[in-house]
């Protein structure tokens, strides 16, 4: 199924006055795709899953299942959330305390008035599918953060619905069992094909789930892709430094032009830009512009004469695999790999940076 | 579900909540805007029913027996909601502390509660019978008074009584609020005073004191509403005393009505109507209940 | 460290101190009923255990004990079920619809039930005298159940208002309607507090006094409190023996109650007046 | 869904009806007949009303009321000013007969007297029957026993301290009662020689009267109370020295005193004289009574010789406007009020008869000498004030003698802040 958001926008009026959450939002999500909303807290990405399940009715804006609109307040069009046939797991499970694991999952079922031996067979192929059937006995409140999160899972695909939603569904695990159930979901989610719209804080599951990414921010999205798209060409510092293992290095410098050359002056030292970074510099039209570089992308050796920019290390963090080196360059410190060679506090470093992952935007 | 705009949506929520307006309006509003019409008019069952405006309330004023009732009801409430506050605390102070008993403690703490006043009231009453009552049995057993006291014949005694059967009643009540209270202060905060070695009495008045001020101020207007419209316990164990000196409002009304005259009896309710409205919109705004609803 | 100690010492006294408080009168009610004569107390008179004054008001028809326990356990029961039944889509709406006005009509709910009964009574046995119900169930049941109503409210509320939003949006998508998913997921899950709420009902109403007196004049509506406190013996003076088996027995329940039921009542009475 | 809805209001519906019909109802063509609490007083009852439904097939319930007189009257009121169906027929205390009339909620009787097994009016107490049981002309009510307030004596104690016989003056009762209680003192430290009704209640304003005489009592002529005079005075200040200076009657006298009480005090042997109504008579002469044989009756005393005054009482039968089954109401009154139930009634209960014909009945006069003396009494027996709102003005005076008997107001006050408060009450129902 085909999901599409077109110029959607939803805002809460309490006591204390109206409060927009989503404002003009348009993505559509392809048949099978994962499609992942990231986003700090309170950008809005829960509202939008709750607009599409139907728990929320849009202020603005249209909401399409396979082109046929499910949300309208213009077209006066509303579909229950229980007609819609969407499945949804909740970030705290949401599983029925009063019932057990196997009235849990045969829930939507019974509801939707299916018949008794069917719904048993459903119930136990899904939960065989999630690796739980002999926990079909037990009350939600004797499973572990795992096993209750597979039984919200349970319950969602039981149904086979024509659209997955999830709402941070592994914020609660621990890191390991979140890196497991990371990659079982992708393989069930791709083994299923059911279109799935994710939510999540974390950047991390974001690049490694989804298909495509829609980053946000109070209410907007600043920046739809893939993983690689928003990793490589981040269109914006926001999502330049939102995206990535460590935080980009953004750092205020001055343009400089000599002879066609073009050239940025951080803190003390100058950098030469090649021909293609130069020439999207110049079109920024400013003289003060930021440069953006990611830590893992540059290499912190011991002072050379080599070319690359000089700092004094102010830290030093032993990462397990890598080593990341802090630097001061003159007022502006930036974060690097360590290369070869130790270095230590107070320590001159020089910083080789390659030029064609560089990034630059306007300050 | 969230916000909803939808005229159905809103019509459904507010059909969930029309039984309980319905019932509400029939059978409180009403009779409560009905007793105050009433109480405008002369209304004898052996008259025909005359409009006199505010003259029920100009009798009451010169009824010395609307003023005695009046003087009882105040002086019971400053009488025994200050005792039950005291009592209270300190019960919830013992069963607070954890101790293998406490569950049966809380059970028989409650169980005063539970018993209908009607019956404590009968209770109270042989309790301070003048002949073989339990309270002249200790009284003079203990010594302190040579002869059987005539408990209900004199208005102190009578009061005494009355003051006693509602403390036994409610004390127990305030301790379940304080009970909350307690429960509800965190633990560490009592550690960090252990920390600072802090006695027993430094943690009660720097910490549990302060920080039951809310339930202490809930549970005073809660009480004070209630006593101010005691009726049950005065009807069945004074009758109103000796010489109407322990009438409460309640049962002053309530002898108009059955005396047959309406009019009159409706004049003394919304007096106490007024005085109790007034306390509880204190009481609904001093406990501050919307906080975490809207 | 004998400062501890002293302190238990303390809380043990008290502990002892406040049963007797709690109970002494219970005792004496119970040894008075089960006593040949009430002024056991009395020297040389002693204590002789007889079940005749139990026998007695039990049996002699003209007392219509029997009735008033029945009536009292009819009454309050409906009245219990009624105003939890009526309170608690009320509640639901309260908490989870956001309908405007919500905490308004909680307010008003609040302050309602501080007021006095007797502003209510004579106008309600007007009313009940003009449909005629005076002496039927109905006269104790409305008005019980509207004066319920206001603390049931109040405590569905707070119990609802724990239940997770989520629990009932799932049952949403799930393919529940509002009503279905109160029905089916939001009562089953707050079972433990509309039981509460009702227990806590059952008991108000059983103890109630002077609708009873002025709403009903014979022994086939009235409840055992206006039973009790007109109570005659066949002998004109006050027969003690008699009044405190009627006492006694009317006990029972609402003691099984809190003993079987206390966490419960507690949870309940806490809910219902104070915000943690 | 809608479906759910509607089914859920209609369950609700139902069991609200069920609520309503479940109450029990009670049988169409039943009289109940409401009557007081005494002690032999509801037994006689269900023998008269079982002899009633063998002779004429008329189903009868007993409805029992508590013996206490205000709580007996709002047992009354309250379902008569709901229109209530039951009781049928109900015995009402003289003192609120007035009320009870000109509230219109008595059913006429004057068309059935003297006709089919009715008494006419002239078989009764007429100056009664014309001052008490009628209202508009229409006679609304018929005597079913007749009371006065009475002097019990010991005649053993008496013969034993050498008193010549009853006191005929308070003076002498006064002097009889020291020294009697002197005497009985040292056997018996709970003795107390005279005992009379004095808790808050309508029986404390009979002994009142009595104490206060024919010259005493409140009045209420054209809008104007009179009650505090020096004769109600001296009463007042005498009640309250019985108590307190003199200490001839039990400290309790104004908290639990009331008819049963003081019976069971004197017949217990505790008391020397006993005010009470006739109806103690014959308990007093019970198989296992302490005082069977000792006891003697006579008029009350009064300030000078033979000025007694007995305070009218009794209870009068009538039949409720609103019941459902008039003619066998009526039918059941008459038998009430028949020769032989009256004679049943002083012969079991020493209760004296509203009929004046019973009192020359042989077989009575056997069992109880005095009963000419008593008719005599209630020829003449003076009944109080009779006024629609009269418990009004009775519950002003009780409360204000009960606190002038217990000492929180001196009798001077409280006579005149009675005085006041009747007068309000007067001023607001004319």
């Amino acid at each position: 199924m085909k999901l599409s958001f077109r110029d959607v926008s939803k805002t809460f009026r309490s006591l204390r006055g109206a409060v927009p959450a989503v404002r003009g939002v348009d993505f559509s999500v392809e048949d099978g795709e994962l499609f992942v909303l990231l986003g700090p807290s309170g950008c809005g990405k829960s509202t939008i899953l709750n607009l599409a399940a139907g728990l929320e009715r849009p202020t603005s804006g249209e909401i399409r299942f396979d082109g046929e609109i499910v949300a309208s307040l213009e077209g006066r069009v509303f579909v229950p959330p229980g007609e819609r046939n969407v499945a949804m797991v909740f970030q705290g499970y949401a599983l029925y305390p009063h019932l057990n694991v196997r009235e849990n999952i045969a829930f939507p079922l019974r509801v939707a008035g299916e018949a008794r031996e069917e719904i048993d067979r459903s119930v136990v192929r899904t939960a065989s599918m999630l690796g739980i059937e002999d926990l079909l006995r037990s009350r939600p409140s004797e499973l572990s953060g795992g096993q209750r999160q597979r039984v919200a899972i349970a319950r969602a695909l039981v149904r086979k619905p024509r659209l997955f939603l999830l709402d941070e569904p592994l914020s609660n695990l621990d890191a390991a069992l979140r890196t497991a159930t990371r990659a079982e979901l992708r393989r069930l989610q791709r083994s299923l094909e059911v279109t799935t719209l994710y939510v999540t804080h974390d950047q991390t599951e974001a690049m490694t789930l989804g298909d495509r990414i829609a980053l946000l921010r109070d209410g907007r999205i600043l920046q739809t892709g893939t993983p690689r798209d928003l990793y490589e060409k981040p269109q914006t510092p926001f999502a330049a430094s939102f995206i990535g293992p460590y935080t980009m290095n953004l750092l205020k410098t001055d343009l400089e032009e000599e002879g066609g050359v073009c050239s940025i002056r951080i803190g003390t030292e100058r950098l030469p830009l090649p021909p293609d970074r130069a020439s999207g510099a110049r079109l920024l039209g400013s003289r003060k512009i930021l440069f953006g570089i990611r830590p893992e992308h540059a290499r912190a050796h011991p002072d050379s004469p080599d070319p690359g920019l000089r700092g004094i290390v102010t830290a030093v963090e032993h990462l397990g695999r890598e080593t990341l080196v802090t630097a001061d360059l003159g007022g502006a410190s930036l974060r690097a790999i360590a290369g070869e060679g130790t270095l230590k506090e107070g320590d001159v470093a020089r910083i080789a940076i390659p030029v064609d992952s560089i990034h630059v935007f306007p300050d | 579900m969230g916000e909803d705009r939808s005229f159905r949506d809103l019509l459904r929520g507010y059909s969930f909540i029309a039984p309980l307006v319905a019932i509400l309006l029939a059978f409180v509003f009403v009779p409560v805007v009905g007793t105050c019409i009433d109480s405008l008019y002369r209304e004898v069952t052996f008259l025909p029913r005359a409009f006199i405006g505010l003259g029920n309330y100009q009798s009451l004023a010169s009824d010395p027996g609307f003023r005695q009732s009046l003087r009882f009801t105040v002086l019971f409430v400053l009488a025994s909601v200050p005792l039950e506050l005291v009592l209270g605390l300190s019960f919830a102070l013992l069963l607070h502390r954890p101790s293998p008993a406490r569950g049966a403690l809380r059970a028989c703490v409650l169980i005063p509660w539970a018993v209908p006043a009607a019956v404590s009231g009968k209770v109270f009453e042989l309790i301070c019978n003048f002949q073989y009552g339990l309270a002249n049995y200790l009284v003079q057993r203990i010594g302190l008074t040579d002869g059987p006291v005539n408990w209900l014949g004199s208005t102190g005694g009578a009061f005494f009584a009355l003051v006693a059967g509602d403390v036994w009643k409610t004390a127990p009540f305030v301790a379940i609020l304080f009970l909350a209270g307690l429960s509800a202060i965190p633990e560490d905060l009592y550690r960090q005073a252990a920390v600072d070695r802090a006695g027993p009495v430094q943690r009660f008045a720097r910490i549990t004191l302060p920080l039951l001020r809310p339930v202490f101020v809930v549970a005073l207007l809660f009480r004070t509403i209630d006593a101010l419209r005691v009726f049950d316990l005065v009807f069945v164990l004074t009758r109103g005393g000796p010489g109407g000196s322990t009438t409460s409002l309640s049962l002053y009304g309530y002898d108009a009505f059955t005396g047959g005259d309406f009019g009159y009896g409706s004049a003394v309710s919304v007096v106490l109507f007024l005085i109790a409205f007034t306390l509880s919109v204190a009481y609904v705004r001093i406990g501050r209940f919307g906080r975490e609803l809207s | 460290m004998n400062g501890e100690r002293r302190i238990g010492m303390l809380h043990l006294a008290g502990a002892v101190a406040m049963t007797i408080f709690c109970l002494g009168p219970i005792v004496y009610m119970a040894l008075t009923a089960m006593s040949h004569r009430p002024d056991f107390l009395a020297p040389g008179a002693g204590f002789a255990f007889t079940a005749a004054h139990f026998l007695e008001v039990l049996r002699t028809e003209s007392l219509h004990f029997p009735e008033y326990f029945r009536n009292s356990l009819v009454v309050s029961g409906f009245s219990a079920a009624f105003s939890v039944s009526v309170a608690a889509p009320a509640a639901y709406a309260v908490t989870r619809l956001a309908i405007p006005g919500r905490v308004a009509v909680l307010f008003a709910v609040l302050a309602v039930s501080m007021f006095p009964q007797v502003s209510l009574v004579s106008y309600l046995f007007k009313l009940m005298s003009a449909m005629g119900w005076i002496n039927t169930y109905a006269a104790l049941v409305l008005p019980y159940t509207a004066w319920i109503l206001p603390l049931s409210l109040w405590i569905l509320t707070s119990y609802f208002s724990r239940v997770p939003r989520d629990i009932d949006r799932a049952a949403l998508v799930d393919g529940c309607g509002p009503l279905e998913a109160l029905w089916k997921v939001i009562v089953p899950v707050a079972a433990p507090g509309i039981f509460s709420t009702a227990l806590l009902a059952f008991i108000f109403a059983f103890n109630e006094l002077l609708f009873a007196l002025m709403l009903t004049t014979d022994h086939r509506a009235r409840t055992i409190p206006a039973g009790i406190a007109l109570f005659e013996g066949l002998h004109g003076e006050t027969p003690w023996g008699a009044v405190m088996a009627a006492a006694t027995l009317t006990v029972v329940p609402v003691v099984a109650l809190t003993l079987v039921f206390q966490r419960r009542i507690i949870q309940g009475l806490t809910r219902g007046a104070v915000k943690e | 869904m809608r479906s759910r809805a509607f089914s859920l209001a209609l369950c609700a519906v139902s069991a609200f009806l069920a609520c309503v019909a479940a109450t029990p109802p009670s049988r169409a063509g039943t009289v109940t007949f409401a009557v007081g609490g005494a002690p032999a007083e509801f037994a006689y009852w269900e023998r008269v009303v079982r002899k009633f439904e063998g002779k004429t097939g008329i189903r009868v319930e007993l409805l029992r009321q508590p013996t206490d007189t205000g709580l007996r009257r709002q047992g009354l009121t309250v379902p008569l000013q709901a229109r209530i169906s039951s009781p049928d027929v109900f015995l009402m205390d003289v003192a609120w007969l007035a009320q009870f009339a000109a509230s219109g909620w008595l059913e006429p009787l004057s068309p059935h007297l003297g006709k089919e097994g009715c008494a006419g009016k002239e078989a009764f107490f007429l100056r009664m029957i014309d001052t008490v049981d009628t209202y508009e002309g229409g006679v609304v009510a018929l005597p079913v026993y007749v009371d006065g307030g009475l002097l019990y004596y010991r005649k053993d104690l008496l013969g034993k301290y050498g008193l010549p016989g009853p006191p005929r003056t308070w003076d002498e009762l006064l002097r009889y009662s020291e020294t009697v209680q002197r005497g009985e003192r040292r056997s018996r430290p709970g003795f107390y020689a005279f005992a009379w009704q004095g808790a808050q209640y309508e029986g404390l304003v009979c002994d009142f009267l009595e104490f206060a005489g024919p010259t005493g009592g409140f009045r209420v002529e054209n809008g104007e109370v009179t009650v505090d005079t020096p004769q109600n005075r001296k009463a007042l200040r005498f009640m309250r020295d019985l108590i307190g200076k003199y200490g001839v009657s039990p400290p309790n006298t104004y908290t639990e005193m009331r008819e049963e009480e003081v019976r069971s005090f004197f017949q217990e042997g505790y008391a020397l004289f006993e005010r009470n109504w006739p109806y103690a008579w014959p308990l007093h002469e019970g198989r296992d009574s302490p005082v069977r044989g000792k006891t003697g009756i006579a008029a009350l005393p009064g300030w000078s010789q033979g000025e007694g005054a007995a305070c009218l009482g009794g209870w009068h039968a009538g039949i409720s406007r609103f019941s459902d089954a008039k003619p066998e109401s009526v039918k059941f009154l008459c038998y009430l009020t028949s020769y032989e139930t009256q004679r049943d009634l002083a012969l079991h209960l020493g209760w004296n008869p509203g009929r004046r014909d019973v009192y020359a009945a042989p077989e009575l006069l056997a069992k109880n000498p005095h009963l000419p003396a008593l008719r005599a009494v209630f020829e003449n027996a003076r009944p109080r004030p009779l006024l629609p709102y009269y418990s009004r003005l009775s519950e002003i005076l009780q409360r204000h003698l009960s606190a002038a008997l217990a000492g929180t107001s001196t009798p001077e006050e409280a006579l005149s802040a009675a005085g006041r408060e009747m007068q309000a009450v007067v001023t607001r129902y004319r």
